[in-house]
């Protein structure tokens, strides 16, 4: 055991800290630090300035433009992004279909998809929750028939962030009604959101956000050569993403950051030099939420540190469950912080002008936020699923 | 004591819950409140027929002779049906501030007014800054030859965006936190010198702020003078949050009822939802917070007409107990109803950010938990 | 709706208190307040002052030695008791057998046992848990079987609260081992502790008090005149008295008495002047309480005011739900309290002579009663069972 | 980075596992626990051979080289298997303390009877009123022509009812809180004037009060002098508090996993009570909760070696962690138990006893939050 940072790991963050700072322009920042969901061009332009760095995807293989670092590294770069205010890159290509694309895909799929995802130049979307099948993925009902040599796909998505400006869609269907899904009926076909058959339509959020979509698919025709891997093995596929994407829902870098700056918040005087600090139920909560965050951190630490073989599902909800109850305390201590300035709604464009309530610019977001976050003890499988799957697999209940 | 509402009361509800359930489905009335008023003007003269603006006031101000109960049956129904209309800060918190200065010479006229529908009017206290510290008040009042001279801003007034006029404490003479010095003026809309800026709130409704830049009024206008100025706005506050609570409590019961029929109809893993103990349990946790949460409205109202301190402190231990309930029946109607709990175009986010928005009416939480505790000095130093 | 006290009630509380206050001997009230479990000797005493005075079962109706006392006057009543620091009255006989005789009862049986137990002249205990059976009262499994005039009783009871110094028990068994328990097959038989048959062993609680025995009923032979009421309704006389409990186990008066001392002590400034409650974490927990206690408080208010017939099996749970968790916060405030005097283990006669740590008289029972309490979540239905029958009667679910 | 046992480290778990599972079953532990010492002297000298006792020392200081990490990997055995042997009490608390305090000459000669089983000591710091606040010494340490002449009261000593010598805090000079002038002494048991008042713990370990009445003690037995006096006291709870901390880690997984089998074997209403979702859901917090308190104890001995005030921050960080954790995994262990946890005879309740007691030892909750927040404080203002 060795629970230190060495001072090669010390340097590197040194090294990380000075690139991205000097890296993420002004008002990147200063949208990203309001909060809210990133526009797509901040996207774009921070994908495009790590990946010109190589630091892109440091969780990739080496061979597929990863970084080589260790996952205590990962951890740190992750950190720094966060502290310094940089956008968090989109989720779906880099951390969703990029694994199972390099783990799973055929050479010609890696060919062909990879390097845009790492450039940025092509974003995509998951279509795997559906009307009616929410954290239960077995009652799928989408339809991929083979004909010729295409499959032709008929569902109906739902939830399906950024499909509004994504260009392709990994989407989860039964290619084999006659066999239930966990044993072989489903899998996952790439395509062009841009073709006929694809209709998007948006779905405005409880924080009057538009994030998420319902997509409507009818006769879409995708060449048989884009099933992702393996006829059947959509399940298994789904299962390997959803254990990805827990430990990365803990979302340590981006609490700790927001906790940063919840905390600057508390401690700045107002005009007559009280802060909100000085109530101690206030001061007291954020050295609770630290005190967790810095518990959450180490799990995640933990998991990562330890080989990938050996790293349970069960971990990883444990770490989904408790970052997301921490992401929604924060965005409710942020909210609570506002006092009255909770009341008035404010537009993703009030910044411009004069704000209600003569609020300053860092107070449009949080309101929204702590509404957007209710979502995060859902998505992903809710916190309910999480404590199912632990049960089962931790103490076989 | 005796918690069934009398043959009047139980008629009043039934009115009222018939009134909101017909008036229009709950998707309905969301879409209305993103326009204009945010409510609806056919609402409220159907108020003023029903009698609900006079409900809360006794019969020598013009009223019907009721009082906070009345005024707690007519809200917690709007609150179940999330009916957007002003009548807590017309009707209730500044009519019956109105009602208790006598020294106000347009006091029944006004009154008048509000009760037949056509005056809507809204208080004016809270500053940048001031955190729900009805003593925390910067506006200044100058007297001048004719009247006063009022200066300063005001901000989150409630229902403010229509209001036909202002009342607005403002500060005669003393310091930033004195409670003695400030005083009440009524503010008409439209009067030189005041700048409106409207817009809504969280949950759809509207409020504004004020920029009063040396707004001249008649020395009439001056609704509760200087000595009684704060006494009355805490009065009028603690009946508001009162008012705010009774809206949450119908809010709550909605949104547990709504997550119920959810529960049943919702089917996953091949059976109805509801049959996952889990989230049956905690709907019977939101169904024991939501009962507590009314055993609270009614304390709290208990003790309206108690001495000040002791008002406060009830009052206070109400809004602290119903607020921490709405917050977890919200989060958790929400939470039950999964992904489609998460969209605008479903009620039950509607009913958690109304929760969340009386929350933060005539204090919030952390206002309210430090005026008990600091009650509790008090007491403890037996002040 | 009148939600306030009359001039009447709180003219009937400074009775009370007179009475109480002068009533309770010194040394019983200092018992009472050190916690722990309550001697016989003092529950008897008590239990004829309040007999002497006509006080002892205001909750009884008139004829049968109660009050007519309204609701609301008990609970006055009740509150000024706990006040004085009075013991808690022994509970089976006044809250549970009583109110069932006299409902369900034989005239016989009223005749018979009725005034003994408002004299305290006897004691009873309540046969209903067994191993294995824990909240599930249809899994009983003692057995009564008719042998000409008796029943003759064999089984096993657990959790029997003062069987140990019991008179008599009632007790829950099969009398028709054909039918199942919800459909006739119990009933309910009356008979004395020291007859041959009955064996009590002491389980000793995590508190390492003794309050609670198993019991072993080994061809018990009861007259069938004692067997209560009808035979075949045990179930519907346990139901009956579990909503009785439950109303009362919300426990509000003790707990009114605890906060109250709680506060006092955290009041209290020690040698060096500082005090307790000037730590803001410990004030607001104390706040806290009182707030959910107040509200608890006007819950039993409700539903003590409803009509009878109109009270819910669900509101009971609920009140027991909420009840239990108040006074084991309460009793685990207590015991924080105690910073590093919750280290030693005082036992039930520590308070002669120096406390270890140099304590003060009061901290004996703080750390047993913590512990005891854990109990309160469990028994009488644990909370859990309490919640299943909220959302199977509240929402058919 | 890195998380993994070293080959030793193994070894040393696997052989304290397995030494606590063979000693004796809890049942048999616990009536031990009862009687005399509230521990086996025939462990003790198990651990000594097994080389336990120095598993924490460097080698310059006669012990195998290890450190807090060694020391924590046995506690959380010992912690598992509820033994109450005085292994942190001795082995790394006081001996620890002993292996910093250089200019103490009889140093390396102590230290060689701990590592051999054959001393015994317990360290008095708390006083009537101090609450873990190592500055708060009201105990006198007067110079004497010969030494030191030491006068007052310590209050529950841990494992100070089989202590061979105490290692007490007194005040040479300064006010009752100053953080300097505070001397460590070392008081063999049996010195004249030293009263020894044993007692019993809640979870049935041996503990004491001090009185001392003019103890006279040789200039020789000050471990440490009024200018470190204090900084190493501080260094030695630290470490203390961890170790505390390992301990419950240990309780809290073997309170879970007996939790686990009860649900799988016990049966109510005609299915292994597991099958219950909320009880299942219940014992998934408790795994995340008891993994994330894991997460907190590796934290905070990473942290051991930081300067003071960090290193203060960081320890009181995880104490707080740990303790609000260990409430939860032991409460909801007896709860899920249901009647039957509530019996002294099942091992379950003596789980949440040894954890409560760890809770309360080198610091509760509420000194831990305290300090925590005043460090936040102290960064805040720079210092």
């Amino acid at each position: 055991m060795d629970l230190k940072l060495t001072a090669e790991d010390e340097a590197f963050r040194r090294e990380v800290r000075d690139f991205v700072r000097s890296a993420v322009p002004a008002d990147m920042a200063r949208r990203t630090r309001r909060g809210g969901h990133t526009p797509k061009a901040d996207l774009q332009a921070w994908n495009r300035i790590l990946y010109d760095k190589g630091w892109v995807a440091p969780h990739w293989p080496r061979e597929y433009g990863g970084t080589g670092w260790s996952a205590l590294r990962i951890h740190i770069f992750e950190e720094e992004c966060a502290a310094a205010d940089a956008p968090f890159l989109s989720y779906f290509g880099l951390r969703l279909i990029g694994p199972l694309l390099y783990t799973f895909g055929s050479p010609r799929q890696k060919e062909l998809h990879l390097g845009p995802i790492l450039r940025g130049d092509v974003f995509w979307c998951q279509g795997f929750s559906e009307p009616g099948s929410g954290s239960d993925l077995a009652s799928v009902r989408t339809t991929a028939a083979r004909d010729g040599d295409d499959y032709v796909i008929n569902g109906q998505k739902i939830w399906t962030t950024e499909a509004h400006y994504a260009d392709k869609m990994f989407c989860l269907a039964r290619t084999n009604p006659d066999v239930p899904p966990q044993k072989g009926g489903l899998s996952i076909l790439m395509f062009d959101m841009n073709q006929p058959g694809v209709t998007v339509r948006p779905i405005v959020t409880i924080d009057e956000g538009h994030s998420v979509n319902e997509v409507f698919l009818d006769n879409v025709r995708v060449p048989a050569v884009d099933l992702l891997g393996e006829a059947g093995q959509g399940w298994t596929y789904a299962k390997f993403l959803l254990g990805n994407e827990r430990v990365s829902n803990a979302q340590v870098p981006r609490s700790r950051r927001d906790l940063q700056l919840l905390r600057a918040r508390a401690e700045a005087p107002d005009a007559s030099g009280a802060r909100l600090v000085d109530n101690p139920d206030i001061r007291q909560r954020l050295a609770q939420l630290e005190i967790d965050l810095a518990a959450l951190e180490w799990s995640v630490l933990r998991v990562l540190a330890s080989p990938e073989g050996e790293r349970t599902q069960a971990s990883a909800s444990g770490l989904k469950i408790t970052g997301s109850e921490i992401q929604q305390r924060i965005s409710e201590l942020a909210y609570d912080l506002l006092g009255p300035l909770g009341v008035p709604f404010y537009g993703e464009d009030d910044v411009a002008g004069d704000l209600p309530g003569f609020a300053s610019p860092d107070v449009p977001g949080v309101a929204a936020r702590q509404l957007f976050l209710r979502a995060a003890s859902i998505y992903a499988g809710s916190n309910e699923i999480q404590r199912t799957i632990i049960a089962k697999q931790v103490f076989s209940l | 004591m005796d918690f069934s509402l009398t043959e009047e009361q139980a008629l009043l509800r039934d009115s009222a819950r018939r009134f909101v359930a017909e008036a229009a489905p709950v998707e309905q009335r969301l879409a209305a409140a993103r326009q204009g008023d945010g409510f609806s003007r056919d609402h409220w003269s159907a108020f003023a027929e029903l009698g609900w603006l006079g409900a809360a006031l006794p019969e020598e101000a013009g009223g019907f002779g009721g009082g906070m109960l009345e005024a707690a049956i007519i809200l917690e129904e709007l609150g179940r049906g999330l009916v957007g209309a002003p009548l807590l800060s017309t009707a209730v918190v500044c009519a019956g501030l109105l009602a208790r200065c006598e020294g106000y010479a347009e006091r029944l006229a006004t009154l008048e007014l509000v009760v037949a529908g056509e005056s809507l009017l809204a208080l004016a206290t809270e500053e940048p800054g001031s955190r729900y510290d009805l003593a925390h008040v910067e506006t200044a009042a100058r007297e001048t030859a004719e009247g006063y001279r009022l200066s300063g801003r005001k901000i989150v007034v409630l229902d403010g965006a229509s209001a036909d006029a202002f009342m607005v404490s403002a500060r005669l003479f003393g310091e930033a936190r004195d409670r003695r010095g400030i005083g009440v003026f009524m503010v008409p809309f439209g009067t030189p010198g005041l700048t409106v800026r409207p817009y809504r709130t969280l949950d759809g409704r509207g409020a504004a702020d004020l920029v009063l830049a040396d707004v001249e009024i008649p020395s009439g206008a001056m609704v509760a003078g200087p000595d009684e100025g704060w006494d009355r706005l805490a009065e009028a506050a603690d009946r508001a949050a009162m008012g705010a609570a009774a809206d949450c409590l119908g809010a709550m019961e909605a949104a547990i009822e709504m997550t119920a029929d959810y529960l049943k109809t919702r089917r996953q893993f091949g059976r109805p939802i509801g049959e996952f103990q889990t989230l049956a349990h905690r709907l019977a946790d939101m169904f024991v917070a939501a009962e507590n949460a009314r055993s609270m409205l009614y304390r709290g109202l208990s003790f309206l007409d108690a001495p000040p301190a002791e008002r406060a402190r009830a009052v206070s231990a109400s809004k602290v107990a119903i607020t921490q309930a709405a917050a977890f029946v919200g989060q958790q109607a929400i939470q039950l109803h999964g992904g489609i709990g998460m969209s605008e175009e479903h009620p039950v986010g509607h009913f958690y950010k109304r929760l969340q928005v009386a929350g933060k009416s005539y204090g919030d939480l952390t206002f309210h938990m430090a005026r008990y505790v600091d009650g509790d000095a008090a007491r403890e130093q037996g002040a």
